[in-house]
């Protein structure tokens, strides 16, 4: 099936980790001009596909042909100076350094031999303006969210002249003007001739902006379809190997909330520097879901009710009694669950196994005198990686050997068997496919059925819509609107936020 | 804008913080010292810190490149150590001219070095255990070498030795002073205006994401032991030029004395973050403590470890609390 | 005291400038020192150097800013202080050696180097040997008990020792190793050699705490130290003069560290402009069954 | 069976002690002298065992991302402490008293731990200089108590500890392998185990899953002092008396080779405390190897770096999968066309 035309040929491709067999036998090509998604479920060989084309992991079969010469790269600096530019699922960059910096690294404007830092600064500014992202260039990246470092690293993969750019799930924290800029961007490259691998869990972003593209299931090669041939349904039976039901039912769940009692009410709850004074209610049963741009403050707000964060002004009742919140104990103390959006830095603890992950913050709560016996443990587990279909489905394998979505199951696996009265769940979504999607949706209507509150903050408003009986909109890290979703539109809900900030 | 209302106006960033109070801190010290003990507010006390530590300075700057990339070098000690002994025996026994000996001996760090970074990088080693062996290694080679600490009266190891640069005020500092502060312009330079230093602060901060990022995180990681082992044969070198004998069992230790003078400094060990000027003012630290205790004298053994951890801790913890506002 | 307050009047102070406080011995010497310096009426700038010639070069420097009348000093290290002490000659301020001297070249940096004699020390414990294996008939099988690799003492103390038995052959070293003049590591090392090496005779230990160490090992072996094995050791401190009381060692040779009041008289002499002779050995003597017995009782440390 | 964690240490002490049988086989030698265990490889458990205590008590340490540089002054303070104690009885041989000494000196060094944490957890400085200030000082603590000289001491019972043999087994390792037991019981057992790890592994993700690192960080320190104090004891009890300028010198970069040898990692997380004790019995081995075998003293150190290197190489993965990788010849594509391009 060699083509001339291909600027990438990857046939055969064999990957085994002990235990796995990640990728078997697959053939992917990609051409000149073209975007090309790569399809699959959770844990069907993406990110490995695209690791082992970069040279993070050796293959141990198969032959990659870039550009007509066969190549194997052993780090990916190699695959870089190829011509291969790359940004990886987990948003991998320097927290330590600026923002420019985490854009130029290895590359940067120099003179006489000495890095030119204020030309540096200059280019990160444009560059990042291209995508309509303005912010201080030289702050260091560990203080922005994670939404601006997946722009950041999409920013850094851009500059590079490459012949082939490869996004894996590059949308995955990005609202929806964002994901807009980025679809823009990616289509003008491919205009230029540039050969575009595309990821995501988003059907819809996919056929807005694909050529062709290649299906994955279980590391096996499905096929490959140009877009015109395939239709959303097909792809996702295709996908899935099964027809998936359909998700009307949560719609006609939801939305109609009788109101439970309040379990948690701010009155200026304040931190400096983080969110202006807010007041909000949250009633047991109550799913709240937070909208606002990309730095809008949503998950300031959120880790101010856990106590992730400390506020600084106003004051907070549970059940109508104040409480300090300091420390995310005091937040468990009161039965609140905070599933952070972070999970690589933030939530997972890699080089623990499925299990252990799991049932962290519920031995934790317990403290370490009173252990959950390991029956028990086995059973949480196995429960969870049922329910949410973690795959593989073996508790003992280490964390940070799953795929990104799965990883994201286990992080909610862990707050949900604390059985929280409040669940904050900070784009729990996050890099999910869309059976694994809904699933987590109708676990959330299920949750609130249960008399279960839920604060739920989504880059993607139409899920945000679906599931609330309560919006509250941010803008610049203040609350600027709450409004009960009768029947909301994302359109009603962006028209709040553009309000004000064109004036 | 005046002069002082520039001066008023200015706002440390946060990761000057902890720089600028060690270096209030060594001010207070030596104001303390100036009022307690006579002669201590001379020019040359404050000189002598430089002279008596340079080597250590050179030893401790080294080590900041490889505490920034996250890794430790517990060798440094050892290889000063060899590069004493080696010159002796290379000037004396050997009877090799000076420049070649010196060519030598830093070529043996830095061979050393690099082979301390090769087993950390190629080998995964953990950094701590592969210079823990060039420890023992580099300790070893030199009791084979010679048992004995004999002197070196080699003319151009004098001459550097004994040459004092008259500064005015009756002071002065010795040759050793001007190379270890070339020393740290260099590294200053190096890792704030060179892509191999950005580097190093990018394996500190996350070396997977720098891997993935496509820099070369082989070459920093072999480099910064290379370095490391280079900077400490040179502060052995100057080490000689101190005491001008070659001795096996001199030095010992003095990886801690160097972290502690990186980390005082305000460098994090996990890697990253920190700076060669902090570097100094641990080293000036470690310094001013030994000298107030010379200079009080009245110390029996014991208290004087005592009295050095009570300073230690005071040094750190009011670091820690001015650096917190 | 009488000192000779000849120039400028007032107490003499003297800068002194110790190792550190690694053994019991160096912990008489320093307390000897501080003691007769007070009986003395000199005041004393005491500075601890915790086992680093670096940390001394910096005391002596900062003796030298203090414009003290006399530095003295017992080197960690016998090369490597030709620099400070000229700076010390320049600003005209003499220097005594203890307990080890130091390789200069140029003799008049310092006034005079009191202190014992490690070589000799090694040659008496080798004498003694000699003397003691006259009647043997077979192989006299000896194993030694360094002291730290490396340091002056040890190197010294082998060295004397090799000397006085070189000649005869019958006596043997089959094993020497470091025992890094800790009891502790005396007693490990001694273990090890009592199960590799078929027969032993003679333990040579380079101090007393080895040879204490060593001791404890003998009699946990079921032998008994003094018979089965005989044992030669330096120092002579409190606990090894009991064992040798006890018949546990059978010869210790004196290394004496009570300089202080030797030390004191030379500082009066010299910041007094008197000329001292240049190489003052201390008292020593060596033990013993019955010498140790009688002295036993005085011992203070 | 190599995927086990403690398949490579194990296999590297076997290599070790192979040597031994090969170059002196009296070295397996063991037998019943004065009613006890007499043999090279009874001296290595019997020496090891303040080894093993002190690396146990490291392990957690390093599981929660610290480490411990005073231990080593810690067990000479314990030692000191309990001897000056012992010295001054009337009746040394008194159970009572030894009750006490051993007592005293433990409850100090608790507090020692104490401070340690308190330094790293509260005041939040670097576990590496927090460490470093009560290893400069301690050391000076414990000869203010011994004065400087060695304290002798007779008692008995005291003694036991350290040279004592019970059911003809050293008493020593009897004590470290209780300890060991104990240890890994309370950490596999109770939760704490998974605790320290995930504190060690991602402090941020164990803080925002509630966990009290602050105290568990604190409960390490404290546990790392106790170890570092019965080792104190153990190591006084053998020679015995306090000689507080030797005892425990060094003895944290040993602890530190055992765990890592053990297969425990200094960036925190995963632990294994069998490991520790393997990889401390390992360092002693080679201690008595070298004086079994006559290594002059000036090769000892190379010696040590040789064998210290060959262990960390055949367990290091990237080490063996080079080793395999020349053996196989890599297939067609190699990396040499890579450049190529990218040229
Ligand atoms: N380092 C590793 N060790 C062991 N198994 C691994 C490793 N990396 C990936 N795997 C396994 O390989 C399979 C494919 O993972 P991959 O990350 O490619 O999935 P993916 O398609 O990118 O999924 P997602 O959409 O969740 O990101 C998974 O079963 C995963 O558990
Ligand atoms: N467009 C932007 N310009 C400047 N700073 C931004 C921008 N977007 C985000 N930030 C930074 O990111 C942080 C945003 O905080 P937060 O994490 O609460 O945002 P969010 O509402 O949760 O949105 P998201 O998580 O999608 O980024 C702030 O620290 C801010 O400095
Ligand atoms: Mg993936
Ligand atoms: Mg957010």
């Amino acid at each position: 099936m060699t083509d001339p035309r291909a600027i990438l040929e990857m046939t055969g491709i064999r990957k085994e980790f002990p235990g796995v067999v990640a990728l078997d036998g697959v053939d992917f090509r990609m051409f000149p001009g073209e975007v090309h998604a790569l399809m699959g479920e959770n844990g069907a060989g993406k990110s490995t596909l695209i690791k082992t084309l970069t040279g993070v992991h050796g293959i141990d079969a198969g032959t990659i042909v870039l550009g007509g010469e066969p190549v194997a790269f052993g780090e990916p600096s190699q695959a870089q100076h190829a011509g291969v530019s790359t940004v990886y699922q987990e948003v991998n960059l320097l927290p330590n350094l600026s923002v420019a910096e985490n854009i130029f690294i290895g590359r940067e404007p120099r003179r006489f031999g000495r890095i030119d830092w204020s030309a540096m600064r200059r280019r990160a500014e444009v560059l990042l303006a291209g995508l309509d992202l303005h912010l201080d260039v030289s702050a260091d990246l560990g203080t922005q969210s994670i939404a601006v470092r997946q722009m950041v690293a999409i920013a850094r993969a851009l500059d590079v002249s490459a012949r082939v750019l490869v996004l894996d799930e590059p949308t995955s924290s990005l609202d929806a003007g964002e994901v807009e800029r980025l679809l823009k961007v990616v289509r003008t490259l491919r205009d230029e001739g540039m050969a575009v691998l595309f990821v995501s869990h988003f059907i819809d972003q996919v056929f807005a902006v694909a050529d062709r593209m290649t299906v994955l299931r279980n590391g096996k090669l499905v096929g490959e379809y140009r877009i015109e041939d395939i239709t959303p349904v097909d792809l996702v039976t295709k996908m899935i190997g099964k027809e998936l039901e359909a998700l009307e039912d949560i719609e006609e769940a939801t939305h109609r909330h009788s109101g439970g009692e309040v379990f948690l009410r701010t009155e200026g709850l304040s931190r400096k520097g983080a969110i202006a004074p807010f007041s909000l209610e949250i009633r047991s049963g109550e799913v709240v879901g937070l909208a606002g741009l990309l730095g809008s403050g949503r998950t300031e707000l959120a880790r101010l009710l856990f106590g992730a964060d400390h506020a600084d002004g106003g004051t907070l009742r549970i059940d109508g009694d104040p409480v300090a919140m300091r420390t995310p104990r005091s937040g468990m103390a009161h039965r609140i669950a905070y599933c952070s959006e972070d999970r690589k830095t933030e939530g997972l603890v890699g080089e623990l196994t499925v299990r252990e992950n799991i049932v962290l913050a519920l031995q934790a709560a317990r403290g370490w005198t009173r252990p959950l016996s390991r029956r028990r443990q086995d059973e949480l587990a196995a429960r969870y990686i049922d329910a949410l279909d973690i795959r593989p489905a073996a508790p003992e394998a280490l964390v940070q050997d799953l795929s990104g979505g799965n990883q994201q199951k286990v992080l909610l696996a862990r707050w949900l068997i604390t059985e929280p009265r409040l669940l904050i769940l900070d784009e729990p979504t996050r890099g999910i496919d869309i059976g694994a999607k809904t699933e987590i949706q109708r676990l959330v209507a299920k949750l609130s059925d249960d008399g279960v509150a839920v604060l739920f903050i989504s880059a993607e408003l139409e899920e945000v819509l679906r599931l609330s009986h309560r919006v509250v909109v941010l803008r610049d890290r203040e609350v600027v609107a709450q409004k009960d979703n009768e029947s909301l539109t994302p359109d009603e809900i962006m028209a709040v936020i553009a309000e004000g900030s064109g004036t | 804008m005046t002069a002082l209302a520039r001066v008023t106006a200015y706002r440390p960033q946060q990761r000057h913080l902890p720089m600028l109070a060690t270096l209030a801190l060594l001010v207070g010290a030596y104001a303390y010292g100036a009022s307690q003990y006579t002669a201590f507010g001379s020019g040359q006390v404050v000189f002598n810190l430089f002279i008596n530590y340079s080597w250590l300075l050179v030893v401790a700057v080294g080590m900041t490149f490889v505490i920034l990339t996250g890794g430790i070098d517990l060798s440094v000690g050892s290889v000063v150590a060899l590069s004493t002994v080696l010159s002796a025996e290379l000037l004396g026994e050997q009877g090799w001219p000076a420049a070649a000996v010196v060519v030598a001996v830093l070529a043996v760090g830095l061979l050393l070095g690099t082979g301390m970074g090769a087993l950390i990088h190629y080998f995964e080693i953990q950094p701590f255990i592969a210079t823990l062996v060039g420890l023992f290694f580099a300790r070893g080679l030199c009791l084979t070498i010679s048992t004995e600490a004999p002197s070196i009266d080699d003319g151009f190891f004098t001459v550097i030795a004994q040459t004092q640069i008259p500064l005015p005020g009756d002071s002065h500092v010795s040759i050793s002073v001007l190379i270890a502060l070339a020393v740290v312009a260099v590294a200053g330079y190096l890792l704030h205006h060179t892509r191999f230093g950005r580097t190093v602060y990018a394996v500190g901060g996350s070396e997977q994401s720098a891997v993935l990022m496509g820099l070369k995180v082989a070459r920093t990681k072999v480099s910064v032991y290379a370095l490391s082992g280079f900077c400490s044969a040179l502060g052995g070198l100057l080490l000689v030029f101190y005491k001008l004998s070659g001795d096996p069992l001199s030095a010992i230790g003095t990886e801690l004395d160097a972290i502690a003078a990186v980390v005082i400094g305000g460098t994090i060990l996990s890697g990253g973050s920190g700076y060669v000027l902090g570097t100094v003012l641990g080293v000036l630290v470690l310094g001013m403590i030994q000298t107030l205790i010379d200079f009080d004298g009245t110390l029996s053994s014991w208290w004087t470890k005592i009295v050095i951890g009570g300073l230690l801790f005071a040094f750190i913890v009011l670091q820690r609390l001015i650096a917190r506002r | 005291g009488g000192a000779a307050d000849s120039a400028g009047g007032g107490a003499i102070t003297l800068g002194f400038s110790q190792v550190g406080a690694e053994s019991g011995w160096r912990t008489a010497n320093t307390k000897s020192i501080q003691e007769s310096a007070k009986s003395a009426g000199i005041e004393l700038k005491f500075s601890d150097a915790q086992q680093k010639q670096e940390n001394q070069i910096t005391a002596i420097r900062s003796f030298i800013q203090q414009k003290v009348k006399v530095i003295a000093f017992s080197p960690v290290v016998e090369s490597g202080w030709d620099t400070v002490l000229k700076e010390a000659k320049t600003a005209g301020i003499p220097v005594i050696l203890t307990d080890r001297s130091v390789d200069s070249s140029d003799k008049t940096l310092y006034k005079t180097f009191l202190g014992s004699d490690f070589v000799a020390e090694g040659k008496k414990a080798g004498e003694w040997l000699v003397k003691e294996s006259a009647a043997a008939t077979g192989d006299v099988n000896v194993v030694e008990l360094q002291g730290s690799t490396g340091s002056a003492p040890a190197n010294d103390r082998k060295k004397g020792f090799a000397d006085a038995i070189g000649s005869t052959s019958k006596i043997k070293v089959v094993a020497s190793q470091t025992g890094e003049f800790t009891r502790a590591k005396g007693k490990e090392v001694m273990e090890a050699f009592l199960k590799s090496q078929s027969k032993i005779d003679v333990l040579y230990a380079h101090n007393d705490d080895m040879a204490l160490g060593a001791i404890e090992a003998i009699e946990a072996a079921g032998k008994k130290p003094g018979t089965d094995i005989k044992i030669v050791s330096v120092d002579a401190v409190k606990d090894g003069m009991q064992a040798l009381a006890d018949g546990k060692i059978n010869y210790i040779v004196e290394c004496n560290p009570l300089l202080g009041p030797q030390l004191m008289d030379l500082v009066k002499k010299v910041s007094a402009g008197e000329e001292v002779p240049a190489r003052i050995e201390t008292q020593e003597t060596e033990f013993d069954q019955a010498k140790a017995k009688a002295a036993l009782p005085q011992r203070q440390y | 069976m190599t995927k086990h964690r403690l398949f490579w240490p194990v296999s590297a002490l076997l290599a070790l002690l192979l040597v031994d049988l090969i170059a002196k086989p009296s070295f397996f030698k063991v037998e019943v002298r004065d009613g006890h265990l007499y043999g090279s490889l009874i001296d290595i458990l019997r020496l090891g065992a303040p080894l093993i205590l002190v690396g146990i008590g490291m392990t957690l340490v390093v599981a929660t991302r610290g480490i411990d540089l005073s231990v080593g002054s810690v067990v000479a303070i314990s030692g000191a402490l309990a001897c000056l104690h012992l010295s001054g009885l009337p009746d040394q041989d008194a159970v009572g008293g030894t009750v006490v000494a051993v007592g005293m000196a433990l409850g100090l060094c608790l507090a020692l731990g104490a401070w340690n944490g308190f330094l790293v957890s509260v005041l939040g400085i670097q576990p590496i200089i927090a460490t470093l200030i009560l290893m400069v000082a301690g050391r000076g603590i414990a000869q203010l108590i011994t004065d400087g000289q060695i304290i002798t001491i007779t008692s008995g019972p005291f003694r036991a500890l350290g040279s004592g043999y019970l059911f003809l087994v050293p008493v020593s390792i009897l004590i470290a392998l209780a300890v060991f037991g104990l240890s890994s019981l309370l950490v596999r057992k109770s939760a704490l185990g998974l605790l320290l790890e995930a504190v060690g592994g991602n402090p941020e993700a164990g803080r925002l899953s509630g966990l009290r690192s602050g105290r568990l960080t604190w409960l390490v320190y404290v546990f790392g002092g106790l170890c570092a104090g019965i080792a104190g004891l153990m190591i006084a009890a053998n020679t015995p008396g306090a000689d507080a300028n030797h005892a425990g010198l060094w003895i944290e970069l040993d602890a530190i080779l055992a765990l890592t040898i053990g297969g425990t990692k200094l960036t925190g997380g995963r632990f294994s405390l069998g490991g520790t004790v393997i990889g401390a019995l390992l360092i002693q081995t080679l201690t008595t190897t070298v004086y079994t075998l006559g290594i002059p003293d000036t090769a000892t150190l190379l010696v040590k770096a040789l064998v210290v290197l060959l262990v960390c190489l055949v367990q290091s993965p990237a080490f063996r999968d080079r080793v395999r990788r020349r053996r196989r010849p890599v297939p067609a594509t190699e990396s040499a066309r890579a450049v190529e391009v990218s040229a």
